[in-house]
């Protein structure tokens, strides 16, 4: 049996994680006479938190276990994990981070930076809309760390302060009642969501999408809900910066129903992980973070901007 | 005894048309959702907007057409935990058979026969080899949710091949006087389901298995195959809320419906529905569904934090019973 | 001729011998009282010739023909009717549905037919007049007496032609009263020239009614005796199995 | 009858102790469950080390905790869908005291009011007012979780003030021979939960009250109190299932516990609990819990796809009652 | 002095008046049939005796006491046994459960005391030796045949030393042979100085049993009468209504 390069992700419902899947196996296709394979898991759903910290477990207690790659769906939750497992393979981070006091438990970090990708949403729309106004972010899991690191870069970049929890006008930027939306990855909820605070706001002037699930997860609904806005999209009187660049996204970019896209590479992730833990393996140095680069897509750079 | 008297004591109704429908807790559930209907019309500008009634009343359908057949489960006493899972694995059979190209018929068909195999399975097991339906169905929420995993190989699926295009209107079109198409649908069944239920021998049977199984097989009611007949259509109303689901939506993931099983029970049980077996209406259902989707609707239109969401639909739930439960109560002691 | 003829029938549920090589016949217009010990087999017997059970052994005939039952329907298509120990009433249904329970009658053709309520009401109505009691077609059976109950349940054996009625202990736990109707009902049928099979465990109610009282004992028949040649004393001493066999 | 057979007969008994064993499904789990062991631990190196045991035996635990409860709950003919989002609460509760700085005890003390309260509410709709426990449960799972949104402010809680080390060696610990200290409880419980069955007149009532609750009334047993009571044990089996995960997590957010509910009945009706009531037993509830958990850890173990685990944990659930419906098929026909 | 004593008993459900202004007494020893049509209010009356319903009117004394009883177990206490209707078993529990179900024996202290299996299984044993039942404590009830059933639920009237036993049609759906043990039972009862109340559909048992027939009609007493000073056609009138009152 092959020593195994163990990936765990927060949910096997969230297709982002596909994607790493994916370079996962391509990596193993490309590796086949290696003496280590990219091995694949995780909890049927994203809110099943707990379920991914048993699964880090039996990972980790798996003898042919030589490395593992985590996305916590809950940093605190699998920082635990980790410190009363006290592995002895390397452990990385995928994805999602650790927060920062616990990042001495992981080796490396490799993902996207999530920050500044939360921050990329925020000037997209600052720009296009200087004055600002309502809005709202919509988010995933509550104890999702890449996701809290985005939404922190957000209202950074909209307040032009650091560390605001929420925006109350710094910048001219307010959230609403009712937000953030915590969706758990699930896109139908968040567009419902979208839906009703929009009918309740009707001043409301932008959203912040933290993950793309709204419009890779209910891609029809999300633009049923904005082609009447279209014109007012297209004329930055309403901005919507999202996440993730999977599915219909860019496709919705291209329509104009979206302001910006901030996209991650989750193939990158996926195929780059066995590497990066085989180096750890090897005591290499390994830079701590790794990040992953990002694709903008506007409108007008829809058919170009993703990175092949 | 004079023969009048008995001519007239058999010529009589126990309770007269108002007093049954007065006693009723589906109509006192619709009572409150036309109350919060008016309420929320005037507390908000946004409720009675043609833009958010089209929503809600979209919103309402996929859990009221799976409200139906599970009233017909109900019904027969039984139970289906399994419709969530079932409308996902239906909608990723209609995906990945139009993404590879099929047509629409195509991938219809191979969704509904897979709903139909599915609730075939779930009602051989409860009606002939004597299964607990909560048992069954809970076990059938697990593997069919697998299989979609499987059979998807987990990706999300939103390119749906040379009939994309109708798919999508399918779902998410208005063909009739501005009414979401889901609603038609839902209506639709909602008359075809309240018609059979009380019109035919079928819905007659539905009710006599769920009053007393024992007597219904004695007097020759063919009980074990109108129980399969009644999973499979519980299986076929998830599926056919995951095709039109998966129009509206453009999409599929793996976690379609996770979670939903539950909705439509609540709606069913609201609507009036008894767990117990023998009584349920698909009236009663719509209006179960309807009472949840403007709870959720409204908290959101009157800016109530989200968080508080639960503790509405869940007081809601018990609440609808109570009324039941006052009147039963009265009557005993 | 025998109405109904049955030869060496047995039933097993399982290692349970419910019934145990049992044969008997009945005329048309005879009353039969079938009497035995608590499972003695008396209902299982009854179901089978209801098309509840079929025979593991054995052949039933009718009008000389031989009977061969699937389900009850087919043995109320051949003139059984059966009136049930506990009355399989749904309580969820109304009177009139009840009765009609397993032979609606619809209106319109082929799978357009619908219920026709209108004259299963009427027809019940009727039927319960027949019977003189006050039960009303409209109304739940939940909320009804035992004796509206009891109404219910023999108003089903009135459907059709019958040519043979089965009451299983159709006399337990109803009022003196009620037994007198009932035993009425019986006379009434009879003088129609119809058969019936009356389960009873009350001596006074076989001996004033039935033509014939046949005995039960775990499963086998140990008597088959015209009334007026037997006595209480003896049948008791048969069902308890004081007495061996007649 | 001569007097000694008479005697004879009172004297014996129908079945022997050996035929009772053989015949009852918590025993062919049980053997499920140690077959199963047996070949993992020839199949995979992984299984049979003491780190993987620690971590199988320390993950049943949860589930089987409130699986001792929900048995109770079940034995009495009822059923509780609330204990996942009652953990939740109970957590949650927990975790909001400790982090304001209050003492462990105080948290504690917290979680378990919460918990009984939680427990007292369901129960007492559900044996005076007469609701439905499907109902009354479906309402309180929306509204315990939400109330814990509430609470926390759906924030992560990871923070537990000053006996925060104490909390995480409690669930996280393993103070006696390298067992995981949630296995202690779990057997401290079970041991519990099995004397309360056998050997105590609350014990039998709940039996009676399973059996046949109309008679029980009559004869005098108190159902009421009864029933109060085992729906307080169910939520407090959440409860403290709740703070022993906490101190196992270290970090709770809302979406603790969610689906649980389905997991723990499937965990006591795997091991021989009867949703029809009457039948259940504490051994049962942990050997059920031990199989779901034994399915999940070896797939993965084994390395098959994760798409698929749902379908064998799934057919576990029905293949479980498949044993206990071919014995009473073959007895009936 | 009368063992029990009813005075202007009403009990009523909701607007349904079960039992209407009932007053009666009845002496140690004495057997007195109940009888009257399905909905008299039979059932009704004695479940108030044994504590399961509280009067909505009237009292009731006990040798003279008043008797005010909140549940069935105080009934027990001041020596009043009930057979219900329904037998009132648990088929999933043994019949030693179902003898001693509400009145465990146990042992130990307070807290610590455990049932007691062992005594449980050898009283109930003896109990069925003296009912002449063939019926084994270890055995769930399930299992057992009507016969068996109606021996667990007779014998927990013997677990103390009542001054009366209510029986509620405990002959109904029974064999002629079990009737007959059931009837010498109550005879034995009887010598023991332990009055019984006997409720019947059966004319022939409260007569060759009873010392006295009261008669309900919706839930009003019609009728008290010596059995010696009355006649099987009298109490049909009664129940029936043919006859008003006597
Ligand atoms: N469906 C069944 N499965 C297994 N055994 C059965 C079934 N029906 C009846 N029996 C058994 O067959 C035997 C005969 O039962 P049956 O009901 O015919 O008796 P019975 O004479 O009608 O008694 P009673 O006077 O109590 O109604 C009994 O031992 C009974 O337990
Ligand atoms: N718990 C109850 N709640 C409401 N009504 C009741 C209740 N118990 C009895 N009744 C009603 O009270 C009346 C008297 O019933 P009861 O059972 O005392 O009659 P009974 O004389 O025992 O009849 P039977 O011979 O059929 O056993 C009936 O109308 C019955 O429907
Ligand atoms: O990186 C993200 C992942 O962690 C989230 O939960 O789903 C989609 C992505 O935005
Ligand atoms: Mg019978
Ligand atoms: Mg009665």
């Amino acid at each position: 049996q092959k020593k195994q390069l163990v990936i765990v992700v927060k949910g096997l419902d969230n297709p982002f994680f596909e994607a790493i899947n994916q370079g996962c196996q391509k990596w193993n296709s490309e590796n086949a006479s290696s003496e280590y394979e990219c091995f694949y898991t995780g909890p049927a759903s994203t809110s099943d938190e707990a379920g991914e910290a048993q699964i880090v477990q039996d990972m980790l207690g798996k003898p042919s276990t030589v490395a593992i790659a985590i996305s916590p769906s809950n940093a605190k939750l699998i920082a635990q994990t980790i410190k009363t497992a006290a592995p002895t393979i390397p452990v990385m981070t995928l994805d999602a981070d650790l927060a920062k006091e616990d990042a001495a438990l992981r080796k490396t970090y490799l993902g996207t930076d999530n920050y500044l990708m939360g921050k990329r949403i925020g000037d997209y729309m600052k720009e296009a809309l200087p004055k600002g106004g309502k809005v709202c972010s919509i988010q995933g899991n509550p104890g999702a760390d890449n996701i809290l690191r985005r939404a922190q870069g957000w209202r950074d970049s909209l307040s032009g302060q650091e560390g605001l929890t929420e925006l109350k006008g710094e910048g001219g930027w307010t959230e609403v009642a009712g937000c953030p939306v915590f969706t758990n990855d699930d896109g139908a909820k968040g567009v419902q969501a979208m839906t009703d605070i929009l009918a309740a706001n009707p001043d409301l002037v932008g959203f912040g999408i933290m993950g793309g699930w709204p419009l890779f997860g209910a891609p029809q609904p999300y633009r049923d809900l904005f082609k009447p806005l279209a014109e007012k999209i297209a004329a930055n009187e309403f901005v919507i910066g999202a996440a993730d660049t999977i599915g219909e996204e860019v496709a919705i970019a291209k329509e104009g129903l979206v302001t910006a896209l901030v996209g991650q590479r989750p193939f990158e992730m996926g195929y780059k992980a066995p590497t990066v833990m085989i180096d750890l393996i090897g005591g290499k140095p390994v830079e701590d973070p790794v990040f992953t680069g990002l694709d903008e897509c506007t409108k007008d750079t829809a058919d170009t901007c993703i990175q092949k | 005894m004079a023969i009048s008297t008995l001519d007239q004591t058999i010529g009589q109704k126990q309770q007269s048309w108002l007093s049954g429908v007065l006693g009723s807790q589906t109509f006192w559930v619709f009572i409150a959702v036309v109350a919060a209907c008016i309420f929320l019309s005037f507390a908000t500008d946004a409720f009675a907007t043609s833009k958010n009634l089209y929503n809600i009343t979209r919103n309402v359908t996929f859990v009221a057409i799976i409200a139906l057949g599970m009233t017909l489960v109900i019904i027969t006493g039984g139970i289906d935990l399994s419709v969530g899972s079932v409308l996902c694995l239906c909608s990723m059979v209609l995906g990945v058979t139009m993404h590879a190209g099929y047509g629409i018929e195509v991938g219809i068909a191979a969704s509904i026969a897979t709903a139909l195999i599915i609730g075939a399975f779930n009602g051989v097991l409860i009606a002939y080899l004597g299964f607990p339906p909560f048992v069954v169905t809970l076990g059938m929420l697990s593997v069919a949710r697998s299989l979609a995993m499987v059979a998807s190989n987990n990706t999300v699926v939103f390119q749906f091949g040379p009939d994309h295009d109708l798919l999508l209107s399918l779902g998410g079109g208005a063909w009739f006087f501005g009414i979401a198409n889901p609603v038609l649908y839902m209506i639709v069944l909602a008359l075809i389901t309240g018609f059979v239920l009380r019109w035919t021998r079928f819905g007659r049977y539905v009710y006599a298995i769920g009053g007393n199984e024992h007597a219904a097989t004695l007097t020759g009611v063919p009980v074990k195959p109108i129980k399969v007949a009644v999973y499979m259509i519980s299986a076929l109303s998830a599926g056919i809320a995951g095709i039109i689901q998966t129009g509206w939506l453009g999409a599929i993931t793996t976690n379609l419906g996770a979670g939903l099983e539950l909705q439509v029970i609540a709606a069913a049980v609201i609507g009036g529905a008894n767990l117990a077996g023998g009584i349920g209406t698909a009236t009663g259902a719509l209006i179960g569904a309807a009472l949840i989707e403007i709870i959720r609707n409204s908290l959101g239109l009157l800016g109530i934090n989200a968080f508080w969401q639960g503790t509405f639909i869940g007081s809601a739930i018990i609440l609808a019973v109570l009324f039941e439960r006052i009147r039963n109560f009265r009557q005993s002691e | 001729m025998a109405v109904l003829e049955l030869s060496n029938i047995s039933k097993h549920f399982g290692a349970i011998q419910a019934v145990n090589d049992v044969s008997l016949s009945i005329e048309p217009g005879e009353v039969v009282g079938l009497m035995g010990d608590n499972g003695a087999g008396k209902s299982t017997l009854v179901k089978m010739i209801a098309g509840n059970f079929r025979p593991s052994e054995g052949t039933m005939k009718m009008d000389g023909a031989e009977l061969i039952l699937h389900k009850p329907v087919e043995a109320r298509r051949h003139g059984i009717e059966i009136v049930h120990q506990d009355l399989a009433l749904c309580n969820n249904l109304t009177a009139a549905a009840n009765v009609f329970l397993g032979r609606e009658l619809r209106r319109g053709f082929g799978p357009f037919a619908v219920l026709d309520y209108a004259t299963m009401y009427r027809r019940a109505g009727e039927l319960f007049k027949e019977l003189k009691s006050e039960t009303r077609p409209r109304d739940l059976v939940k909320k009804m007496s035992g004796g509206q109950r009891q109404a219910v349940a023999i108003a089903r054996t009135r459907l059709s032609n019958a040519k043979i009625v089965l009451m299983d202990e159709p006399t337990a736990a109803i009022s003196v009263r009620q037994v007198a109707e009932v035993l009425s009902l019986i006379h009434r049928l009879r003088d129609q020239g119809i058969a019936v099979v009356l389960i009873s465990h009350r001596m006074p109610d076989v001996f004033s009614v039935a033509d014939r009282v046949i005995v039960l004992r775990r499963g086998r028949k140990v008597a088959d005796k015209k009334i007026a040649s037997s006595s209480p004393e003896e049948v008791t001493g048969l069902i308890t199995g004081a007495i061996e066999q007649v």
